[in-house]
């Protein structure tokens, strides 16, 4: 594995904590009922987003999903808006017309989360093959969730890339479950990856607590991808620590199960591994913890502050 | 009579048929260990079995796809698609398929399946999650489309939903799975194609359906104040649609309002005014009001959310243009 | 001008836009080395090569999602479907994804596709493959629609549909690819969203799109003969729909008459029907008469479809019927 | 591989045969004008039908595609009937109301041709699902070309057959293309038979132009699903000789390509090897072929001298 610079694991870091208390902000305002419409938070997840994007490059693309508050964090999204969309306001992302499920930012290259499952996937491969017609050395990733793999969306679009050798990195944040139901009550192959098989692409299990194995993993595939290799499978194992929304109660899985995957915790073990490296001292978090608190604190005001869309701007954006 | 919810009154449904008829099976997304995401199906999962209450991969197609075929061969299925927005992913399946079959085949095979859905707004959802799509429905030959607005028309419909031999499109609405009301302790259905005057007036014909009902019947009691006396009528079935019912209304009240949730454009009421237009115009004294969802998709925010979807005060608004 | 077929004229159009603008390419089934099902790319494939060119496998999904995400990042994809009847199969891709990505982002991104298919009955293709399914696209904000009649129209609006930042459904018919009609050597566009008059009359207002146009002037010619003088308006657009123009042909004739190849019930008709009576109801003197195909799915046989697919004869009863 | 009885032997030729003289007779009433609409003809796969439908309990069901008369007449369809259909007739099986790709016959467990590429896998699947739930002893056979592996269908289909484990046998009729597009520019793998390790199946590859072969395949495939094993995916090599409709000149093909085929016809082949085994003389293909002739001829003669349908029959049949 390549050696990461002590910056560059830093702002792995960072960007990990900044997601978790992103989320875990929402989720309290959304239990105040500041936060209206779907959440779905992704704490316990954050090693896949941000290993993974940590390595794009600047003009690559992103397509995200319903739980995508992680990748527009990672890629360098603007907390106040996101916050603010959140809430609904017209300060937000989109002018309080999408909620957490829509939010896009083309000038960073992200082409939007998505309310549907698998409907972001065959978008990521449009771009790839847009990329290809245009000639530039662009790459696309695309993250789905383990039930996304079961949409006919995800079957048309690998097939199309595999042929194609499109330039786009397939990362599947494999959370083992949609909703209630169980990957093993879902899937016929329980081995994501092994999925590309049925494409011509490689399929490459990661660790998805683990920040720099996704991103090592996620380097090679672009590379291979820019190369004009084409598209790579990545299966990132993880979990999610809450429910599906903040209305699920999680009473589908145990509390064990829970409690083992916790044990792997993403930002735990990986602020472990750095003070053992020495890159890292306890006061460093505490700083970096509060630096955090201020953003989202920060971007709450902003929010919450911010006006209501006028009644007026339902008619706009229409049509462009 | 007991008061129970929509949601209630939907579970009663499914499982007095599922006791009644062996053939009858559920499938869909989370319908099982969870409940179905709106809890319908609480459950019934443990009460049937996984062999009956079936939790599926998310593959829409696939589902409907998996109601037609064991229908074909003799079986009862309810299947649910989770949210309208998402009936998207199998329209082959639902229009070109199961909706054709009987027609096609020259009426050799028959598709009794319902396909249970919900749609409409009020959750800040945004427009993958808001959408009323029924009249694409309406739109198809083959099937039928039901969509109740009370628990006694919830239960009732579904249990003729399930028991009819042909596909049925059963459209709940999110927001009115905690709507209390009345439901007899003994067995009873609701034919099919069959709607109501849910307030009887003279002055002028507001058909509506579904949560939209609610919004209308505010309007008409708002109105009667002004003494403004509104017929209300809940068609209840969307296809076919009882319009016998409307045109009576509107040859004694020679006014005619739609509200409904879906958009206006090409929403359920554009049929319901052109009908009239064509078969009784000479009774009309003034002009058919839409009062519909505004052709935007459905914004997140609330305050959006909330002036997209008409509310009594816009069908008020409706009505008495109506009568200017 | 020179005279050629609603075929080339299509062609003509992709061609001059694919040279003007590199950044147009078009994919679809068969649309490469076969030249399109309907022959309209025919020639193009060897002209502009396989990057421009391209063929798909059969993922109608994933061919929609592939004209978003190009669109997304700056091209101006023309996919094809093949059969309206296919878009079924996308329905999600179109509906929930491209229509509503301007909105939902808040106008952050845009998706200038266009969407060729083509749609209709007169092939004995029964009913998965003779369907008229735009009234949905056009109950979808977000999406606009184009159904042209004349190979003059076909080739200035698909130009316009190309040079628009939305995604456009451009609704061909299977029987005008031969139709013949004088189309300028010079460039030219038309407007997304003006309808013309094809025909002046004063009597009562036809309106009528696509193929069923030369059925509506057709009927119109030969009630010219009783007396007759009927106005046969054309939108081209359906949405969005160029309703003054119905309207002030309305106030002149006081009768409107629609005909359509679509589905009585829900047919585009019905919101042109509805948007008349609500808007301009007091300038009608009979009832307003929709003229569709019936409210049956395409059947294969020559006769039987023929009797479903309104022909001129329909159409006049249908206009005696709002005389009357 | 199992020995076939010579009356066994001589079904299997005989009905190959008679689907390819329906087949040609088809095409040339479609020259006349006397047929209208689609007509996809299966001249060069009979095997694949025949084979595969010989060894189906007599209560087991299948679906068929657009090119569906081979496993129509394999599973014993009233010739008189199919060809009225394709006459529009009213006497058609579907009343002249499907057509060709239409054809349904429920009363043998046929479950219909489909106009729509892939459309019949769901149905096939959902059939599966009845018959675990009925548990009964059934089982499916689902036919469809090598275009249909690339739609969501068959990957939601394949899924949920894999996952429950269902009694239906998935026969991919692969003849090398889809309209225009060779499975070299279509398929990301070119081996369909390899896709079924995406699903949790066996893949199996068959000769399809030697009905032996696929009839073996076949039968273990049924017996391993009657078993409650699950599924199969079967990839059928074959080809059409013909264009993909009756207005396709094959551009996009050679005639190398073909005439190597058409060396290996399916009945040429297996009447040598009966000849050889001394099951069939030539004087017994020739009463065959009489046979088939008078069958046809009837065919045809009763299409022609049946009714139209009814105007009225229109409204019949929308709703049961
Ligand atoms: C096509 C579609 N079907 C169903 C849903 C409802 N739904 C939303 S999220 C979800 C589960 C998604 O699971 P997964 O892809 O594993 O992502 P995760 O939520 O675990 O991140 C479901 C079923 C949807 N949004 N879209
Ligand atoms: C969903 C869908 N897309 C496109 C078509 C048009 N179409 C009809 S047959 C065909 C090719 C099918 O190829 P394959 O599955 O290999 O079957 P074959 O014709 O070779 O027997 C196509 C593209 C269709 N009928 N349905
Ligand atoms: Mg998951
Ligand atoms: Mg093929």
């Amino acid at each position: 594995m390549e050696e990461i610079s002590k910056e560059e694991a830093l702002k792995l870091l960072y960007n990990m904590k900044l997601i978790r208390a992103f989320e875990e902000k929402a989720g309290e305002l959304y239990a105040e009922g500041k936060i209206s419409g779907f959440l779905h938070l992704s704490v316990g997840e954050e090693a896949v987003p941000v290993g993974a994007i940590s390595v794009m490059g600047p003009n690559d693309y992103l397509t995200s999903t319903h739980r995508g508050h992680g990748e527009l964090i990672a890629r360098g999204g603007d907390i106040k808006r996101m916050m603010a969309e959140l809430f609904g306001k017209k300060t937000g992302y989109c002018k309080g017309k999408g909620g957490s499920m829509h939010i896009t930012d083309i000038k960073i290259g992200h082409l939007g989360a998505n309310g549907i499952v698998g409907g972001g996937i065959p978008i990521a491969t449009g771009a790839g093959a847009g990329i290809k017609i245009k000639k530039t050395d662009q790459a696309v990733l695309c993250f789905f969730g383990d039930g996304a793999v079961n949409t006919g969306a995800f079957h048309e679009s690998l097939n199309l890339a595999g042929l194609w050798k499109l330039p786009v990195v397939y990362i599947c944040e494999n959370n083992f479950y949609a909703m209630s139901v169980s990957l093993y009550r879902s899937h016929a192959v329980k081995e994501i990856y092994k999925r590309a098989a049925a494409y011509n692409m490689p399929g490459v299990l990661v660790d998805g607590m683990n920040v720099e194995d996704v991103r090592e993993k996620v380097k090679e595939a672009l590379e291979r991808a820019r190369r004009g290799e084409g598209p790579t499978l990545i299966e990132a194992q993880t979990y999610r620590y809450y429910g599906h929304s903040r209305t699920d109660p999680s009473n589908y899985r145990t509390k064990e199960e829970e409690d083992q995957w916790k044990k792997r915790d993403p930002i735990n073990t990986y602020i472990k591994k750095l003070k053992e490296k020495g890159y890292l001292t306890e006061e460093d978090v505490e700083k970096m913890d509060k630096e955090i608190e201020k953003i989202l604190e920060d971007a709450v005001k902003f929010a919450e502050e911010s006006p209501e869309p006028e009644i007026e701007s339902i008619y706009e954006d229409v049509y462009a | 009579m007991k008061e129970i919810t929509y949601r209630e009154a939907l579970r009663e449904a499914l499982r007095e048929e599922m006791l009644r008829d062996e053939n009858v099976f559920i499938a869909g997304e989370d319908v099982g260990i969870y409940g179905g995401a709106y809890a319908v199906t609480k459950g019934l999962y443990e009460e049937f079995g996984e062999e009956r209450v079936k939790d599926t991969p998310i593959s829409e197609a696939a589902i409907v796809g998996l109601g037609t075929g064991a229908a074909l061969i003799g079986l009862r299925p309810v299947i649910e698609i989770m949210y309208i927005d998402f009936t998207t992913l199998a329209m082959d399946q639902i229009v070109n398929q199961a909706a054709k079959f009987h027609y096609m085949s020259g009426g050799n095979v028959k598709v009794p399946w319902v396909l249970r859905t919900q749609g409409g707004a009020g959750r800040s959802g945004a427009a993958q999650h808001s959408q009323s799509l029924e009249s694409w429905f309406v739109h198809i030959p083959g099937l039928k489309v039901i969509a109740p607005s009370t628990p006694y028309d919830a239960k009732g419909l579904l249990k003729s939903a399930i028991r009819d031999d042909n596909p049925v499109i059963f459209v709940e609405h999110k927001m009115l799975y905690n709507k209390k009301g009345p439901v007899p302790e003994e067995e009873y259905t609701i034919p099919i194609g069959k709607g109501i005057i849910v307030k009887e007036g003279k002055d002028v014909t507001l058909v509506s359906y579904s949560k939209e009902i609610d919004e209308a019947m505010k309007a008409a009691y708002e109105l009667q104040k002004e003494g403004i006396d509104v017929e209300v009528i809940d068609p209840r079935t969307l296809k076919p649609m009882d319009f016998e019912l409307i045109f009576e209304s509107v040859k004694k009240t020679s006014h005619l309002v739609i509200a409904e949730e879906d958009h206006y454009t090409l929403g359920v009421g554009a049929e319901i005014s052109a009908k009239v237009s064509e078969e009784v115009i000479e009774y009309l004294d003034g002009p058919i009001i839409r009062v519909a969802a505004l052709d935007v998709p459905i914004p997140a925010a609330r305050k959006l959310e909330k002036r997209v979807i008409p509310d009594a005060t816009r069908i008020m608004d409706g009505i008495r243009r109506s009568l200017e």
